[in-house]
């Protein structure tokens, strides 16, 4: 009994070609449904209106779906919220401000779609480099890269801060965007080396003795055959850029500030603890374009990972 | 692999040539070791980085008059990595060597005093400590929730079935959540008067449940949280070992009548066995940060203080620059030594099965 | 296009992307002055920002600008301690929480205003017109000392927030008094007398299930009586433990009497522990969420707008909230009062309270320029006129002739508790060591708020560690 | 009574039909090779027998059952893929020991299963390894071993020389069914590879688009194709498949126009069912007789290319309406590059098809 449900569930054959019906579709549906519950009361949150987030019992739902759900966990949708993030006002009695948002969401998608995309030329070099080339201890280097991720930010801010001042950094897009691309180039050598050492150099040979240059096999042949490697590291180096909060905090001036470090405007909103229904806006409208860029690029995703990792 | 057609000789180290590194690496260890004891932060700061800079020159032109194609091109990212990381990271490994408070001008040598300090004083050690226990406490409970959920996530998907794609999307969204906005909002969850969580066990039990008010609950909370974040995350590299499974390793399986339980072991678990390791790797070194999370809905309270936090009130709020890098060197030991631990499992699982 | 236009596409094409690389580039001519000043992102700073540009930027003839850079709250302290630390010298004036002068001076980030005060009369008489206990807390390091650093940009005390809907309802009231005899505070005048025993049966006298009655109405939902900070965070327990150490007359580590002030025997006498188990005491009329240790100010704040408790004992700082309908339930329903105090022997009501607000200061990186121009800002900040205008928006002032005015209890119904309560504001330490002393407190504090170890352990404890810290660093012979 | 029997077995994928009305026995101890082009459905149909995949219409019985709806686990079958599909990370033995758990046999009955089949198939030195480790052949044979070391019902082979190399390909043909002969099951086996089928098979069952186009024992497929695919299909070099007019049919010769050159042909006498019109002559290369005259019987052509096979010489001539002529002669006879031959078909060895492409024969 319990094998036919391991069985049933996919336990141990469990192969992406296998179909399955909408039984399954059903049952993973529920499934996804209660893991996404957490996000989907935050999206509710920044459609109700804004004394309506912390009533007791919760409101749940914009709609009663005809008088399924009952009255009391129902709320009326409003876009207020959406507005406010952009414009609200600042002081008691004060008319409506702008809140710098448009510039804020500007700098995330600016900063975090530059520097993931630096780092990923500069890490799809030094990944084909490592590859290709391997040097005497390659193991360690790769290593020695890899611990870069593991100290908490916290430990480099300082020099880090001091070095922006002198060069004239600070407060700049070019700093904060070479320090992502330094923080991104781990994971991503990582990641593009793995795809490398799974083509097979036979292409590569055959191209450079027809006389290909080093620079014609790398283009021509090597990276083109790793492009859901690129886009499965793109999509990672973007989720963790795309939240960053301490460096974005340290490192950015008014100007060139982020969405995750203005967002606590609404944690602590005005000297009045957290407004509720401008975080959960906030949180929403920066979810999309991760979310968009995510799901057009899930299947790259999953292929990606497997490229990169077969065999291993 | 590469057919190295150079006959540049190696320089003898006291040669004074362009591409003699080991003579760069000589001269930019002596100058940054005395102007780090001698002169004052600020300035010691960029002679070591004019001798890094020395270094990383002397190593181009090597590679360039050498021909060695990979390390042109492993340079720029080198130099970036250098830049913004290894520099400042070997800055603060000095410093924790030195008495040094960011917040005043003065530094002394003090070998390591710090980290003594940190590990037996009386003042110190009972928190770090506790914050360490508490993080290998984190990091066995967070990580195996995460690889738990994560891998019966990967389960649920392996199958092609109509809508995959924007159920999986739904799955995939808290980890791009912001850590600020999600942890805000658990606390809201879990709060006793407005939270959603005790509305309903009130509602079932008659009693005022607080999940925050002991250790347990407090542990659990956290854990809760930060395995919903991240368990998409071994649910995306599991899944992309699962269907990367030949499909026809389970037919042999199911024509040589292997029970399900068998057919994992043998034909699934070796294929994400690599992926599974990324994950554990990662999520290990991302545990051992842990840290937002509990200043969202702790602030370290119930013993839930990690060494994480404990190195950002250290470092940040009381300005024990020097202590503060000691613990993070303690902890990059640590991590280093675990994550060695896991890679030599890995493979020695690899080599002796 | 020929080379030569090339090349200049080229440049232009260069200099706009360096441009927009490096950001924010301004061109300043020689005449023009930029004040940069750090703030946390909140009204008062809001107000203080609009001011200068509808008033005295014009006044100045546009060539005075004041850039500041708001920085959310949450993330306040970590901003600007990185900044200047790092040696970043970024801002000009930077609103710092008093506490943190001791760190700052002596990394010799503020800058001492003692010279520009004996050098311009009029600041001298604007800081001399300041309530003393406010320059004291805001202005002074070492605590006490006539050495002058900050000027107020936002001062604040903690004030009783209390519902009218329910502590004047002639049901609670006889109910009340049957159960207690004695009245019920209902006015402010009431409010302003009430000592913690009263405070303590209010919490106790509302505590209210779901389903029970409240004023006439049945609850849908628990309610308490009480609400007051007892959160780990930050000095969230910190500025209610002091207030009761303090009034009880036991004390805390007394930086003014370094190096002979002990913290051991002052810290952890009968008198202190008396003190915090009072605090304690009071816990279990609060909501639940006090049990979880993360009773802020903000949580009691919200507990409190969203109708939960009978009243708050919260900073000032957070009443706006209270008063806007879109964002409280009880906008309506609102009476203030003097934060409560203990009520001697004698029938005497002593009160001694943890001081709150925020002066702004100085950086040691400011030009002579950039001074002269800070001075006459200050000047015109702390002026009457200004002072009067910022409390009708919102604020709160600390200079005598505008507090004392009667107009001042017109601008915010928590004003009337303004004026008497600068009388009894004391303030805990300015020394480097203060976020050693805080968090270890806190950590300990936070014990015995959620139940671990009682009152005597958490303050032996605390004694022990601030004997043990402070004679290491020489502050405790 | 057979042992596998597909009675109108149809199979469908979306608006693609794999397998069409497929009708198809397989005895005990008989071996029949499924053998076709690839995308003929010969592969669909075994995955069909093995309950890989569903059927859309029709019936599967194995055993005498009818198996439609059960999965392969429970069809006590056997199966070689064409992958070998052995278990990364079980050494061969524990490969081969895999099919024995279900029926819980004891440890000790495994272990002396597995080294009896591990020694019919030479594996002893490699039991220890894992699949990575060993070589494509002994891949092959640890495979074979898994599906033969219980006692199923059939087996089923998928390509199972398709890895090899030339070499050892021919020995495995032999050692394979030498193990069938001693098994003496149901077997099919699907290849492409006629040499495979002609030599291993007791019949071949020669598929096209997912019909079965002829079944029969290896001679009858060779000697007497049903229609014109399976002639073509089957024998090396390709059988010369001719246009021709019929023009009339007497005494069992038959006037017909063949590349526009007139003939008179010996054939079979059914051919004096058909009317005249179009037809199909089909000639072996090896049917030629090269003459030094030409007449009525013989077509002319001329040599374009010469391939020698070492004992036979392959020769590609054409007529001189263009068409192409495949001729084996013998390693004696000489001819030279643009020589004239005179090629006359052995009127025993020469298949007229319809115009539908059917054999016409009595």
């Amino acid at each position: 009994m319990a094998e036919s449900i391991l069985g049933k569930l996919g336990f141990g054959r469990a192969s992406g070609v296998d179909k399955a019906g909408w039984g399954r579709t059903l049952a993973v549906a529920v499934v996804a449904f209660i893991y996404f519950l957490p996000v989907l009361f935050i999206i509710f949150t920044a459609f109700k209106p804004q004394g309506d987030a912390l009533l007791v019992p919760p409101t749940l739902s914009p709609t009663s779906l005809f008088g399924l759900i009952p009255d009391h966990f129902v709320f009326k949708p409003t876009l207020e919220n959406f507005g406010s993030v952009f414009s609200r006002s600042m002081t008691p009695d004060g008319a409506p401000e702008a809140t710098g948002f448009d510039r804020y969401f500007f700098n995330s998608i600016f900063i975090a779609s530059a520097s993931v995309l630096l780092a990923l030329v500069i890490g799809t070099l030094a990944a084909f480099g490592f590859s290709r080339y391997p040097l005497k201890g390659n193991d360690t280097y790769l290593f020695i890269i890899l611990t870069t991720r593991m100290l908490p930010a916290i430990v480099v801010i300082i020099p880090v801060i001091l070095m922006f001042r002198v060069v004239g950094l600070s407060g700049s897009y070019l700093g904060i965007i070479m320090l992502y691309t330094a923080f991104n180039l781990a994971f991503t050598i990582w990641m593009m080396k793995s795809f490398f050492d799974e083509l097979s150099p036979d292409v590569e040979d055959a191209a450079r003795i027809d006389g290909s240059s080093g620079m014609r096999v790398f283009f021509k042949i090597c990276l083109p055959q790793v492009i859901a490697g690129l886009a499965a590291t793109f999509v990672f180096g973007l989720i963790l850029t795309w939240n960053e909060f301490l460096f974005a905090l340290l490192l950015s001036g008014p100007d060139t500030r982020t969405v995750p470090v203005a967002m606590n405007q609404a944690v602590s909103s005005g000297g009045r603890g957290t407004d509720w229904t401008l975080l959960a806006a906030i949180e929403t409208l920066f979810l999309i374009p991760v979310f968009l860029v995510t799901f057009f690029l899930q299947n790259h995703l999953l292929r990606g990972v497997t490229f990169g990792t077969v065999k291993r | 692999m590469t057919a190295v057609s150079s006959t540049l000789p190696t320089p003898r180290l006291t040669a004074v040539v362009a591409h003699n590194w080991k003579l760069a690496i000589a001269v930019a260890v002596v100058v940054s070791a005395i102007s780090m004891a001698g002169l004052p932060a600020a300035v010691s700061f960029w002679v070591v980085g004019a001798a890094a800079a020395l270094v990383a020159a002397a190593f181009t032109v090597n590679a360039y008059r050498r021909h060695y194609f990979g390390a042109l091109l492993v340079a720029p990212a080198i130099a970036v990595l250098f830049v913004m990381n290894i520099f400042p990271l070997l800055w603060s490994l000095g410093l924790s060597f030195f008495a040094y408070q960011a917040n005043q001008q003065t530094i002394r040598f003090v070998g390591l005093g710090n980290y003594v300090r940190i590990l037996t004083n009386d003042l110190a050690a009972h928190a770090t400590w506790g914050a360490l226990i508490n993080t290998a406490m984190f990091v066995v409970f967070t990580v195996s929730a995460q690889m738990i959920v994560g891998f019966l996530l990967a389960i649920l998907f392996s199958k092609q079935f109509p809508l995959r794609k924007y159920l999986l999307i739904l799955v995939l969204t808290p980890m791009m959540l912001s850590v600020v906005a999600s942890g805000v909002f658990f606390t809201y969850y879990y709060d006793p008067t407005f939270g959603i969580l005790s509305y309903v066990i009130n509602s079932i039990s008659g009693n005022q449940f607080i999940l925050m008010s002991n250790k347990v609950g407090a542990v659990a909370g956290i854990v809760f949280a930060d395995a919903w974040m991240w368990s998409p995350f071994v649910m995306l590299l599991v899944l992309a070992g699962l269907v990367s499974v030949p499909k026809y390793l389970y037919e042999a399986a199911a024509i040589d009548r292997i029970s399900s339980w068998r057919q994992f072991w043998m034909i699934t678990f070796p294929y994400i066995r690599g992926l599974l390791m990324l994950a554990l790797l990662f999520r290990t070194i991302e545990a051992f940060k842990l840290a937002d999370l509990v200043i969202l809905l702790t602030k370290g309270g119930n013993d839930t203080l990690t060494i994480s936090y404990h190195l950002i009130r250290i470092a940040n709020e009381q300005n024990k620059t020097s202590e503060g890098a000691a613990i993070s060197y303690l902890m990059l030991f640590m991590v280093i030594v675990l994550t060695n631990l896991y890679l030599y499992l890995a493979n020695r699982r690899t080599q002796g099965a | 296009m020929t080379a030569m236009t090339k090349v200049k596409g080229l440049a232009t094409a260069a200099s706009f992307a360096a441009t927009l690389l490096v950001g924010g580039v301004t061109y300043a001519s020689a005449k023009e002055v930029t004040l940069t000043m750090a703030v946390p992102d909140w009204p008062p700073t809001r107000i203080m920002k609009k001011f200068f540009d509808e008033q005295y930027k014009p006044k100045s003839g546009n060539t005075v600008k004041l850039d500041v850079d708001f920085i959310p709250w949450p993330d306040f302290y970590t901003r600007v301690n990185a900044s200047l630390t790092s040696g970043e010298k970024k801002y000009n004036f930077i609103v710092s929480d008093s506490q943190w002068l001791g760190a700052f001076v002596e990394g010799g980030y503020f800058r001492k205003i003692n010279d520009l005060i004996d050098a311009d009369p009029e600041l001298k008489a604007t800081m001399e017109s300041m309530h003393p206990a406010v320059l004291n807390a805001y202005s002074t390091y070492p605590n006490s000392t006539p050495n002058y650093y900050g000027f107020p940009q936002f001062p604040d005390v903690l004030v009783t927030y209390g519902r009218k809907d329910v502590l004047c309802n002639d049901d609670e009231q006889a109910a009340f008094k049957a159960k207690y005899n004695e009245k019920l505070p209902c006015t402010g005048e009431e409010i302003d007398a009430m000592d913690w025993n009263t405070f303590e049966h209010v919490g106790e006298f509302f505590q209210r299930k779901k389903g029970d009655k409240l004023a006439g109405q049945v609850l849908d939902d628990d309610f308490y009586g009480i609400a007051y900070q007892a959160g780990k965070g930050y000095d969230f327990s910190t500025s209610s433990v002091h207030t009761f150490v303090w009034e009880h007359g036991g004390g805390i580590w007394d930086e003014t009497k370094a190096p002979t002030g002990h913290a051991e025997g002052v810290v952890n006498s009968p008198k202190s522990i008396e003190g915090m188990e009072h605090f304690l005491k009071l816990l279990k009329y609060m909501p639940p969420v006090v049990k979880t240790g993360t009773m802020d100010i903000f949580v009691s704040d919200q507990l409190f707008r969203e109708g939960k408790v009978a009243m708050n004992i919260d900073w000032i700082g957070l009443g706006e909230a209270s008063l806007d309908p879109k964002t409280s339930k009880v906008a309506d329903k609102l009476v203030f009062g003097l934060a409560p105090g203990l009520r001697g022997p004698d029938g005497k009501v002593n009160r001694t309270s943890q001081i709150g607000g925020q002066p702004f200061v100085l950086t040691t990186w400011t030009t002579p320029e950039q001074i002269k121009e800070a001075v006459g800002f200050v000047k015109w900040w702390l002026s009457p006129d200004i002072q009067h205008q910022f409390a009708a928006a919102g604020g709160q002032s600390a200079i005598k002739s505008v507090y004392s005015d009667p107009k001042y209890v017109t601008y915010r119904p928590w004003d009337r508790a303004w004026a008497n309560s600068l009388d009894w504001q004391k303030d805990m330490w300015h020394v480097p060591q203060f976020f050693e002393l805080l968090t270890q407190q806190q950590d300990q504090y936070d014990l015995a708020i959620t139940g671990k170890q009682d009152a005597k352990t958490t303050l032996d404890n605390i004694a022990k560690f601030q004997e043990d810290l402070l004679k290491n660093d020489g502050l405790i012979q | 009574m057979s042992t596998i029997e597909l009675r109108k077995v149809t199979k469908r994928f979306g608006s693609f039909t794999a397998v069409k009305n497929v009708d198809l026995s397989v005895a005990a101890g008989e071996v029949v090779c499924l053998l076709g082009p690839s995308g003929c459905g010969k592969t669909t149909t075994l995955r069909v027998i093995a309950g890989l995949e569903s059927v859309t219409d029709g019936e599967v019985v194995i055993a005498g059952k009818v198996m439609n709806n059960l999965p392969p686990e429970k069809r006590d079958i056997a199966m070689v893929f064409q992958f070998y599909a052995l278990y990364p990370s079980a050494s061969v033995g524990e490969n081969i020991a895999f099919p024995l758990y279900h029926d819980g046999i004891s440890g000790a009955e495994r272990t002396a299963r597995v080294n009896r089949v591990a020694a019919i198939l030479h594996l002893e030195h490699v039991l220890d390894r894992l699949p990575n480790q060993i070589s494509e052949g002994e891949k092959q044979r640890a495979a074979m071993a898994r599906a033969i070391v219980r006692d199923p019902n059939c087996f089923l082979f998928d390509e199972p020389l398709s890895r090899l190399d030339v070499e050892l390909r021919q020995s495995m043909r032999g050692q394979i069914k030498e193990v069938l002969q001693g098994l003496s099951k149901a077997t099919v086996i699907v290849t492409h590879d006629q040499l495979e089928a002609l030599t291993m098979a007791d019949r071949i069952a020669i598929m096209k688009d997912g019909l079965i186009e002829q079944v029969g024992s290896p001679h009858e497929v060779f000697a007497k194709p049903a229609n014109a695919f399976v002639a073509s299909f089957i024998g090396t070099p390709q059988m010369n498949l001719l246009e021709a007019d019929l023009k009339t049919f007497a005494d069992g010769t038959a006037e017909m126009t063949v590349a526009g050159i007139n003939l008179a042909i010996r054939t079979d006498a059914a051919v004096a069912r058909l009317q005249p019109g179009k037809v199909t002559i089909g000639v072996r290369p090896r049917a030629f007789t090269a003459t030094d005259t030409g007449d009525r019987g013989t077509i002319s052509a001329r040599a374009e290319l010469i391939e020698p096979m070492g004992a036979e010489t392959l020769i590609h001539a054409r007529t001189a309406a263009g068409a192409d002529i495949r001729v084996v002669v013998t390693r004696s006879q000489r001819v030279k590059v643009g020589e004239a031959l005179n090629l006359r078909p052995d009127p025993r060895q020469t298949h007229v098809f319809d115009g539908a492409g059917k054999a016409v024969r009595s």
